[in-house]
């Protein structure tokens, strides 16, 4: 989707604020989050590529002035609500409806290093050979597809040269959508600087992103 | 056309959900607890497992880790060829891999190219090696900037590259993960790979900076 | 700017919200705020286009949430403390400085109906010729100027059609930042649906836009 | 964190002139601070303003562009005219002014329809159809009808054949859009004054007909 989130080139947004000496939290609410996002049990159809477009369908004033964690904390609670395993009157209250079911399968604290070892892998084998060789000049789409992909609108259109391919990838746009993860191609594309944003650009300068086989044509 | 595909339903109903955010109260800690207790009596989670998952990314995973493996390519040039080849396989000689960082690529900085990292859609970051992502990393500002400014971003950092030098922005779009391999500083000939990597900060492995002796 | 305001195209944002019997002004504030921005005392070469780019600044969270007539209302602060005609202070406080004076040249009430039927235009005469005839194709340029342009993201690189011309208008570009008029060609382009969107736009469907010539290059 | 109403642009020449260190108070208490500081100074007469608001409150409104789109249903030479010249057209009915003084017609068939639009900003024909509704000036609007005018189109009520193009006017400069809607059918023995009021603001942006829902056609 053409989201408040695909913020590659806009303008706007103000300096960048690096904090001297950031800790990892900023407040204990933020280190709660995120381990409700790691450790707590999710609707089986969230997986990693429905989790972002959860947060892109974020309202986009809340997006912007909202902080990072608390974007966890709407699209968890979007997901609960959605799913049915909550209802609004629940996460107001913060407590559960009487007569509900208790789970008794959430991760344990013992099997979090593990977790975080193993989880996370979404290189994929598939059967096609890849239809673009490094150095090849391709096309990215001209697409503007509502549901989630990860083909930014500043490359859309833009002529581009294969740097890196990656073998198969689960294909997000797919995988969002409970339509499975039909692997694809996965190549990181280097566009010059001026391809994307004109002459005023630095003629040194590019810009690479990791793109999908059906976002590509040859140029 | 596109616009009517079931996606489009999907962003009207979670666009429902999210009225729920006007009878909620602003301040997130409280919504945040309301919604732990409330997980916890669903059995959805253990609180003791939210406690693990903050203690390691508090103490056991951070930017130590990639420090490890530029130090490392630094000292043994054979080791950097691997990592520069296939950085997945390198870094898991070290036993580093991880959720979001399984499949790892390295970017060498010389004096002629600097690399960039960026995740421009949300906030893809190597958490394996570089621990959670800085409240910069992942806000608008430079996430809008770094594709369309890198130079004057760097600036903002206090790194005013000449103009000969290639500026390479790596927007992580997909689950690839990014490390920049800045450049061994000068006058370091006599430090061990330990000593090497308590140079290696956490932004010159994003790229946003070079590593000082 | 690729502010927030450059809205064409986006997805994410809901629902069309019209109102039956939608009356001009939801409450009374929203018409004083309305007036004043209307016909207060402006700075000497204070524009229209400057107006824009005023409103271009705001801070995109609030650009998003804030209503209308709240925009002018920053317009209206923007431009009095920018030209020094009022001061922080004495906004806050809603009181003039004890030390200024006060001037007797607003416009005055009898004068509005004239103001609001003034044919003063922004068309102005050129000597050049026109570079572009009707039925000519171009292309938008691919630039991301940091000031005020009336160029937006989705139509740039996209090529078209010359479908008029309407002589010399004042450049918004230069116009915004003080540059004076800077006359230039304007044209109405119009862009097929899928040049702009991709293969997935309806194939009868078109996007007209008003362009001046510095954003259009030969196709 | 500071707060600040401006977004601090990297451009040079705008360094945000805004005192402002707290959240921005109600806009009504905001307003009447800025009236009563600039009348005041003597920067602005609040009998002006109230000279303002009545002007777009009772005198200028839809039904100025509704005449203009009668007139053309009814004399060819005038929509000749319109077509070719809205601007000299309309002239001669005292509607130029404000936000209203270079105008362009485009003309509803039963194969085109036209849709008026400001993405960048909130740009209309003050001058003829008064001050714009707020859905007008609104994110989804500005947003949507470029990339899908259909489906906006669909959500006004108005679902177009997939034989009909669809154009879109994005009004980017200072040339300001009118939509001249088809007349409805069944309509000849109305004069000119009742023809206007068959015409709605909606019919004059392009998201719906003249007189559809109150003929009752299809």
């Amino acid at each position: 989707m053409n989201g408040i989130h695909d913020l590659g080139g806009m303008h706007g947004h103000g300096p960048i604020a690096p904090e001297k000496d950031e800790p990892a939290f900023h407040a204990p609410w933020e280190a709660r989050m995120l381990g409700i996002r790691r450790g707590a049990t999710f609707p089986p159809e969230v997986n990693i590529d429905r989790w972002r477009h959860l947060r892109e369908l974020i309202p986009p004033h809340l997006y912007l002035s909202r902080s990072y964690y608390d974007h966890w904390y709407m699209s968890y609670v979007a997901a609960l609500l959605q799913s049915g395993w909550m209802t609004a009157e629940e996460i107001k209250s913060g407590h559960a409806a009487p007569g509900g079911a208790r789970r008794n399968d959430a991760m344990r604290p013992e099997e979090v290093w593990e977790a975080q070892k193993t989880r996370g892998i979404f290189t994929r084998a598939v059967a096609t050979l890849p239809m673009f060789a490094i150095g090849q000049r391709v096309r990215a789409r001209n697409i503007h597809p509502t549901g989630h992909t990860r083909l930014p609108r500043y490359v859309r259109g833009k002529i581009g040269v294969v740097r890196l391919h990656h073998g198969g990838h689960v294909f997000p746009d797919a995988n969002a959508h409970g339509q499975g993860e039909a692997p694809q191609h996965l190549y990181t594309i280097a566009f010059p600087m001026r391809e994307l944003w004109g002459s005023d650009a630095s003629p040194h300068d590019e810009a690479c992103a990791d793109l999908w086989e059906s976002y590509l044509e040859p140029a | 056309m596109s616009q009517h595909s079931h996606s489009h339903d999907d962003s009207v109903e979670m666009a429902r959900h999210h009225h729920i955010h006007a009878d909620l109260p602003p301040d997130p800690a409280l919504r945040v607890k309301a919604l732990e207790s409330l997980l916890t009596d669903k059995g959805l989670v253990d609180p003791a497992t939210i406690d693990a998952w903050v203690e390691t990314y508090e103490s056991r995973i951070g930017p130590r880790n990639g420090a490890k493996v530029v130090a490392k390519a630094w000292v043994d040039p054979d080791y950097k060829q691997r990592l520069l080849s296939d950085a997945t396989t390198a870094i898991a000689e070290l036993d580093l891999l991880g959720s979001q960082g399984q499949h790892m690529v390295a970017l060498e900085n010389t004096p002629g190219i600097h690399n960039l990292v960026v995740c421009t859609l949300c906030s893809c970051y190597p958490l394996p090696l570089l621990g959670l992502p800085p409240t910069w990393y992942k806000s608008a500002p430079y996430r809008s900037r770094a594709v369309l400014d890198p130079r004057g971003v760097l600036r903002e950092f206090g790194l005013d590259l000449p103009e000969h030098v290639k500026i390479r922005v790596w927007d992580s779009t997909a689950e690839v993960r990014y490390l920049v391999l800045p450049e061994r500083p000068a006058g370091t000939e006599h430090l061990n790979e330990a000593q090497l990597a308590t140079l290696v900060t956490r932004n010159a492995m994003i790229g946003v900076a070079k590593v000082t002796a | 700017m690729n502010t927030i305001h450059d809205l064409g195209g986006m997805h994410g944002f809901g629902a069309i919200a019209p109102e039956r019997d939608e009356s001009p002004f939801h409450e009374t504030w929203e018409g004083r705020a309305g007036g004043i921005l209307e016909v207060m005392t402006f700075p000497p070469g204070f524009t229209v286009d400057r107006f824009r780019y005023l409103r271009e600044t705001l801070r995109p969270d609030l650009y998003l949430v804030q209503s209308y007539y709240e925009q002018w209302l920053y317009i209206a602060e923007q431009v009095l403390l920018e030209a020094g005609m009022i001061s922080a202070e004495e906004l806050a406080r809603g009181k003039a400085s004890p030390q200024s004076t006060k001037r007797n040249d607003s416009m005055r009430a009898d004068a509005v109906w004239d103001f609001l039927h003034d044919r003063a235009h922004s068309g102005r005469p050129l000597a050049q010729a026109p570079r572009f005839t009707s039925g000519q194709r171009v292309r938008a340029r691919n630039m991301q100027p940091a000031g005020h342009t009336r160029l937006p993201r989705y139509a740039r690189g996209r090529s078209g059609m010359i479908v008029s011309h309407h002589g010399g208008h004042v450049l918004p570009d230069a116009s915004a930042h003080g540059k004076g008029d800077a006359p230039q060609h304007l044209y109405t382009v119009r862009f097929a649906a899928r040049e702009l969107w991709g293969a997935a736009a309806h194939p009868r469907d078109s996007v007209h836009l008003d362009l001046w010539e510095s954003y259009l290059e030969p196709a | 964190m500071p707060y600040s109403l401006s977004n601090h642009p990297h451009h040079h020449d705008h360094q945000p002139a805004h005192g402002h260190s707290d959240v921005p108070s109600d806009p009504a208490l905001r307003t009447k601070a800025l009236e009563s500081l600039l009348t005041e100074k003597g920067l602005v007469d609040p009998a002006a303003i109230d000279a303002w608001v009545e002007a777009y409150e009772k005198k200028i409104g839809p039904r100025r562009g509704a005449q203009v789109v009668a007139r053309a249903w009814v004399d060819p030479n005038f929509k000749g005219r319109l077509l070719r010249d809205a601007t000299g057209a309309i002239e001669t009915l005292g509607f130029l002014g404000r936000e209203a003084q270079h105008i362009v017609v485009v003309e509803n068939t039963p194969a085109i329809h036209n849709l008026v639009v400001c993405t960048l900003c909130s740009c209309y024909p003050w001058g003829l159809l008064g001050l714009p509704p707020r859905w007008y000036k609104a994110a989804p609007y500005r947003a949507r009808a470029v990339i899908d005018p259909r489906g906006v189109l669909a959500e006004f009520g108005l679902a177009l054949g997939d034989e009909v193009e669809v154009r879109v006017w994005d009004s980017t400069a200072e040339l300001r859009y009118l939509v001249l809607p088809e007349r409805p059918g069944g309509t000849e023995h109305l004069s000119e004054a009742e023809l206007a009021a068959l015409v709605t603001r909606d019919a004059m942006i392009g998201v719906a007909k003249a007189g559809a829902l109150r003929e009752g056609r299809a």
